[in-house]
């Protein structure tokens, strides 16, 4: 049976410098994979490799069995991005900024503020981004995924910024989407406590 | 012959070939100027309207005719780079460049030294032939400015590539609007008319030999650029260290 | 010696060709200097990290 | 878990809307450009002198060298807060085309810069004694040549973006390629003053907007997905 998603003698370059050679995975749904490393090891840039931002150097990823460069548009239709940076304009509120998102990508058939109250944003959607804290602005960004019908879950570091009420809501929200048979990769220095089956990749 | 091409362009493979294939190119290309310029400063007539200043033609035409070539050859080394990923092909064109820009930078020298006795002036805004020459010679400074900011070889060539490609469809329009704009004002060009066979000779001469030696040049340069290119690699190590073996 | 002076374009058409020859004369000289200097670069670089671990990667 | 891609056009206007209601929020960024615009008109009577005679034969070239030097400077940020915010990354990995994207953002470009200059230059255009049938051709040209010079200059702002010193990089590599709108929009408004038929002039600048916008978008793309490498 092939997995879901796989990666394959993945090796990257960035520059002149090779971040890692010859990493394999392979993920299936409810399954979650850990990119473990120390700062600057690559797992930032293998990520942006695996959502095609980034060219391998050898290797590829597959979905479905099929390399994601002959099907952007299916492996993009089923993910979401939660990068270092939000991604959302600052001038502009959390209402209007995923009235944008929602004419990108395909959207849950989640209600928006059941949503907000979860995150605990229903106070601020009518303020500019640019109001909010360094820890608000991180569950916005969770925002974006639990509106949007991707299963493929990135997540880079996505408690950093965050108390501990805030960490285990991530932990909480992976858990469910893994039950419903969501996949997720996550880079993360502290660990999340979550049940399920966790694929490890070290990148050195 | 796939496997010709890609034997061809493999970078160990090119450095060893070229050096052997210069020669081949420079010195007929050297002959072949060399009686170009005889024949055309002694043995061609004088023009019967500009008389011996019209002898500038022998280093004007092929100087802008490479101008024009090598952009030519960036465009489409930069499209084989882009679609078929040949290492090579994006080194030719990092090769190309400076050296189109000498030839437009010479096409625009003799252009507005030929200018001054023709027109009693160093620059005439009305000749097309140099106005689009100069917009040429920004148009390499672009691309050549482009590369040289970007750090990452890989994203530079692919970067410059795209622009050179987006030039390869404008670089004609330029052409066309500047010869439209021109034509409004009865632009005076130095070349009227047909030429005669003892004068038309030398030039084609001159434009074969221009070809041939330029082509010497960028088979130099691009064995620079891949050596440049490759100066992490295994085969370039081996080579150097066998070569200073040789030497001591 | 009028096949040299050429009325009063001689200065013309000879600086033209003069120039002509200097830029080919740059163009190869560029291309001399890059190349050697290229090649010494790797020559210190082996030298300084020694042949084995000099090149970082490659086929 | 269920929902559809968004239709092309819907993403097309979202992008156009999103970066119309920026600019909205920040109307400096609109405005500069046009005050920019007239202060260029205004140097050049007050360097060469107020002569009627001058001005009215210079007027066409000048406006359209402020309009175009105006255009370049609003370039400059087209890409360059969604580069840093993320939002670029957000839509590289978005299922829907990147040249429709760049061609929603060009567009909101072009409605954002290109058009105030085409309805504010009358205003300048009189300052130049103008006379209305040539202001009226002006403001065609404008409207023609500012559309394929927004989509142009998208390019090299996408080629551009992230680099340090991108600012006059970006001239050097956009200004060689307007050259062909800055003399044909130019040109016909001179034209016109002369009385000639300006049809030529006018079905060029179509043309060449036609040309531009069916490869810019797919150019601006590409260079975006290198430069956010």
């Amino acid at each position: 049976m092939t997995a879901q998603l796989s990666g394959h003698d993945l090796t990257l370059f960035r520059g002149e410098r090779c971040l890692f050679r010859g990493v394999e995975f392979a993920l299936n749904p409810g399954e979650m994979l850990l990119l473990e490393g120390l700062n600057g090891s690559g797992k930032t840039s293998l990520m942006r490799a695996i959502a095609g931002l980034l060219e391998f150097e050898t290797g590829e990823i597959r979905w479905h069995g099929e390399p994601t460069r002959v099907q952007r548009q299916a492996f993009h239709d089923s993910l979401v991005w939660m990068a270092h940076r939000v991604g959302f304009k600052a001038d502009l509120t959390l209402t209007e900024n995923l009235d944008f998102e929602a004419a990108l990508r395909p959207s849950a058939s989640a209600d928006r503020d059941e949503v907000f109250r979860r995150l605990g944003l229903s106070r601020l959607k009518r303020l500019p981004l640019r109001s909010l804290s360094a820890g608000q602005q991180r569950r916005v960004a969770l925002a974006r995924m639990l509106l949007s019908a991707a299963t493929l879950w990135l997540m880079d570091e996505p408690v950093t910024n965050l108390d501990r009420d805030g960490r285990r809501l991530v932990a909480a929200l992976v858990q469910e989407h893994l039950v419903r048979g969501g996949m997720c990769i996550m880079a993360a220095h502290q660990d999340v406590q979550i049940e399920a089956t966790v694929h490890r990749v070290l990148l050195q | 012959m796939w496997n010709f091409i890609h034997r061809l362009a493999s970078p160990p493979h090119f450095y060893r070939i070229a050096p052997r294939i210069v020669p081949w190119l420079a010195v007929p290309g050297l002959l072949l100027i060399g009686y170009g310029c005889y024949a055309g400063l002694f043995v061609a007539p004088p023009d019967y309207q500009q008389g011996d200043a019209f002898r500038i033609i022998y280093v004007h035409v092929p100087a802008a005719y490479l101008s024009m070539m090598t952009y030519m050859i960036m465009a489409v080394s930069a499209a084989i780079g882009l679609i078929w990923r040949i290492k090579l092909s994006h080194a030719v064109a990092a090769a190309a460049a400076p050296l189109g820009a000498w030839f437009t930078f010479l096409a625009l020298a003799t252009g507005s030294i030929w200018g001054r006795p023709m027109w009693g002036t160093w620059w005439e805004w009305g000749d097309p032939r140099l106005t689009s020459e100069l917009i040429m010679l920004f148009v390499y400074f672009g691309y050549m400015a482009l590369r040289a900011a970007i750090d990452d070889t890989v994203k530079a060539d692919k970067a410059s590539a795209v622009l050179a490609l987006v030039g390869a469809v404008n670089v004609p329009i330029i052409h066309y609007s500047v010869y439209w704009w021109t034509s409004l004002h009865q632009g005076e060009t130095v070349m009227k008319g047909k030429m005669d066979t003892d004068m038309l000779v030398p030039l084609l001469i001159n434009i074969l030999g221009f070809t041939l030696v330029f082509g010497a040049l960028l088979l130099r340069r691009v064995r620079a650029e891949v050596l440049f290119r490759e100066r992490r690699t295994r085969w370039v190590r081996d080579m150097v260290l066998s070569a200073a073996g040789r030497g001591t | 010696m009028s096949a040299f002076t050429m009325g009063s374009y001689g200065g013309y058409v000879w600086s033209c060709f003069a120039m002509a020859a200097v830029v080919l004369i740059i163009c190869d000289w560029r291309a001399r200097v890059r190349q050697r200097q290229v090649y010494r670069d790797i020559e210190v670089r082996i030298k300084a990290l020694g042949p084995d671990n000099a090149p970082g990667e490659g086929q | 878990m269920d929902g559809e891609t968004p239709g092309l056009f819907t993403a097309v206007v979202a992008v156009a809307r999103r970066d119309l209601l920026l600019a909205w929020k920040r109307p400096g960024d609109v405005l500069n450009p046009l005050f920019f615009f007239a202060m260029v008109a205004t140097l050049f009577p007050l360097a060469v002198g107020p002569s009627n005679e001058q001005l009215e034969f210079s007027g066409p070239g000048v406006l359209w060298a402020a309009a175009l030097l105006a255009m370049l400077l609003s370039l400059n940020s087209l890409f360059v807060s969604d580069f840093e915010d993320g939002s670029l990354d957000q839509m590289l990995v978005s299922p829907q085309p990147l040249p429709a994207l760049a061609l929603g953002k060009t567009l909101a470009h072009w409605m954002t810069s290109g058009l105030p200059l085409v309805l504010v230059s009358p205003v300048v255009a009189l300052t130049f004694r103008m006379p209305v049938a040539v202001v009226g051709v002006l403001m065609l040209t404008l409207l023609l040549g500012t559309i394929s010079l927004s989509l142009l200059g998208a390019i090299g702002a996408a080629l551009t973006v992230g680099l340090h010193r991108g600012t006059a990089l970006l001239s050097l590599l956009v200004l060689p390629f307007a050259m062909p709108v800055l003399i044909f929009g130019a040109r016909t408004v001179s034209l016109v003053a002369t009385g000639d038929s300006v049809a030529g002039g006018l079905y060029f600048l179509a043309a060449y907007a036609v040309l531009i916008v069916s490869i810019a978008p797919f150019a601006t793309a590409a260079a975006l997905r290198i430069s956010n490498e």
